[in-house]
């Protein structure tokens, strides 16, 4: 019993791994095969194998693959909501439209080789874009949904036309701005050249 | 169904629960959450094999995984948090 | 930040010891229990990882290791080579045992040193 | 187009495989993996099967497993050589 | 008799374990599902090693198994806690877990 429900799960986990388009999840994934398959190998008697899958699993192949991420690009998503004073899981989720949106972003990334992060937060705005950690904030105004990009980036041009054109149901409107300290450095620039 | 085999099979129900959540959870951290409970799930089963077949040498696994097991959740979640800090 | 870094190396720093322990038991023992050169090389070497988790300075020399590993190498050939493909092997059958620990402390170092090499290198220059 | 040629190529061949397998059921001679079963202790004095394979009568094989492992570091010493000089 | 026991012991943590891993499906938010698993997870490790050392008496089995408690419980929070920190450092902050859509 133990054995076909373990084996089932290393099938579905295989190939979870190889589909699943995130690499840090396609790590997570890989970990937990290792487990199970360690364990298996226990079942079947074969102790010496168990030990040598348990300890390369836990912290040679990891560390491996995670240094060979390294060179990724992360593309870090905030979505903040300050009003409700209260942000969900549910506002992730694949269900809901938002959670569709955020789903879409992702896509989006991965078409072009970014590794999107998605991080929900219930703190304000100015605290969250004074962070300077995002590069896109989406944030939730009553029924409006207000997405704050970089000034000149082409990838967010893209990403405002494919919004505009497909969720216009839930009021997009895009804001673009500098860094803001980016300008001031340029203001101050241009003041000591005049 | 004897003791040992039925405490194996439901544990292995749980080991389910938990992939379930590293299959679905909406952020990486909800998975990596899963993966530490099916790790801490799988040293019992070991456990509990082991004093099925009664077999001390069994428990060594159980040993490196106790020791070692929680390298792979530490490095992934420093990995996650210094890619978000390092670049300010 | 300071809080996370103290506790997980006050943890690591506790079980240090242990592992190193434990590997050297599972080589020491591998003719009698599971185990043996290749898994007790491998744990010696998630030790260093565990080093790399609490501290990440790099002050490992990779060409007196590489070195090293090589040296052991030669004594993984010519012990064999003297003991198990002669005709000592029937001869004198009270150096089994002793065969079999020094060949399976022989392969864990090298085993170690070579997957520390291996990591070492992949953690701190891979840019 | 090709994604769903490239997927139904993996399943015929595993399809293959499998038929394979279980067409042809007779094993391998049985008498060598008995003698190492029944006589491994008195001949190499090992408690461990395994051990005792692999440090005596397969003692080839792990020489040259050890000499991969020593050629691959030296490979990657050689081509990446960041890390080799220092 | 201490046979019997130690089998209670090894339900009674099964059950545990079972109310660990429907808190962390059932939750709705990040931080509870942590503290589910880091607390209720724990509890069940305990009573499933003590349970299984009663069954087996005083002998080497109970002395590793002892050893693995040791470990174990230095070792799963500690992996708990560096999820939940690396969460909470990248911004990731959910306060409650309400119902207000």
């Amino acid at each position: 019993m133990i054995e076909v429900i373990l084996l089932v799960a290393l099938l579905v986990l295989s190939v979870m791994a190889i589909e699943s388009r995130i690499m840090r999840v396609s790590i997570v994934y890989l970990g937990t095969l290792s487990l199970l398959m360690s364990f298996l190998y226990l079942f079947y008697n074969a102790p010496d194998v168990a030990i040598a899958e348990a300890v390369m699993a836990s912290g040679l192949t990891t560390l491996l693959f995670l240094t060979a991420l390294k060179r990724y690009r992360v593309y870090r998503i905030c979505f903040t909501n300050e009003a409700f004073r209260r942000v969900n899981d549910r506002y992730i989720f694949e269900g809901t439209r938002r959670g569709a949106l955020l789903h879409e972003i992702e896509q989006f990334c991965i078409a072009r080789e970014l590794e999107p992060q998605v991080v929900c937060t219930p703190e304000s705005l100015d605290l969250v874009a004074g962070s300077g950690r995002y590069d896109l904030i989406i944030r939730q105004e009553g029924d409006e949904l207000r997405v704050y990009g970089d000034k000149e980036n082409y990838f967010v041009d893209e990403l405002e036309v494919l919004l505009i054109l497909r969720y216009h149901d839930l009021n997009v409107r895009f804001i673009r701005s500098g860094d803001p300290v980016e300008e001031a450095s340029v203001a101050e620039a241009e003041g000591e050249a005049s | 169904m004897t003791f040992h085999p039925a405490v194996l099979t439901a544990m292995a129900f749980l080991m389910v629960g938990g992939m379930a959540r590293v299959l679905v959870g909406p952020t990486i951290w909800d998975r990596l959450l899963g993966f530490s409970l099916i790790s801490s799930k799988i040293i019992m089963a070991i456990v509990v094999f082991a004093s099925m077949l009664e077999r001390t040498f069994l428990l060594d696994i159980a040993i490196v995984y106790s020791l070692l097991g929680f390298i792979g959740s530490v490095l992934i979640a420093r990995f996650l948090e210094r890619r978000t800090e390092g670049e300010e | 930040m300071t809080d996370e870094r103290s506790i997980v190396s006050v943890v690591t720093g506790l079980l240090y010891p242990y592992v190193v322990l434990f590997g050297v038991y599972i080589i020491l023992n591998g003719h009698h229990t599971p185990g043996g050169g290749f898994q007790g090389g491998a744990i010696l070497a998630a030790l260093f990882i565990g080093r790399y988790i609490v501290d990440p300075t790099n002050d490992l020399s990779i060409t007196r290791a590489h070195l090293i590993e090589k040296a052991i190498f030669a004594a993984i050939v010519i012990v064999p080579a003297g003991f198990i493909l002669t005709v000592a092997a029937q001869r004198v059958p009270a150096l089994h045992e002793p065969y079999l620990v020094a060949m399976n402390l022989l392969i864990g170092v090298k085993v170690a040193i070579g997957l520390t090499i291996l990591v070492f290198r992949y953690a701190f220059y891979e840019e | 187009m090709r994604r769903w040629l490239i997927i139904g190529f993996v399943v015929l061949l595993m399809a293959a495989v499998l038929y394979a397998a279980n067409r042809y059921t007779d094993a391998a001679p049985q008498e060598l993996a008995e003698y190492y079963v029944e006589r491994f202790t008195e001949d190499t004095g090992a408690r461990n099967a395994v051990a005792a394979i692999y440090l005596n009568y397969r003692i080839y094989d792990t020489l040259f497993e050890a000499l991969i492992l020593l050629v691959a570091i030296t490979a990657m010493l050689h081509f990446f050589e960041i890390g080799g000089k220092k | 008799m201490i046979y019997a026991i130690g089998q209670g012991l090894v339900i009674v943590s099964l059950l545990f374990m079972a109310a660990g891993v429907y808190g962390m499906l059932a939750l709705k938010d990040f931080y509870s599902r942590v503290v589910i698993t880091a607390k209720v997870d724990t509890v069940g490790l305990i009573t499933l090693i003590v349970g299984v050392m009663l069954m087996h008496g005083l002998s080497f089995f109970s002395l590793k198994l002892g050893l693995i408690l040791i470990f174990e419980l230095l070792t799963n929070p500690l992996s708990t806690h560096s999820i939940a920190h690396s969460a909470y450092t990248s911004g990731y902050k959910v306060r409650e877990a309400g119902n207000d859509d």
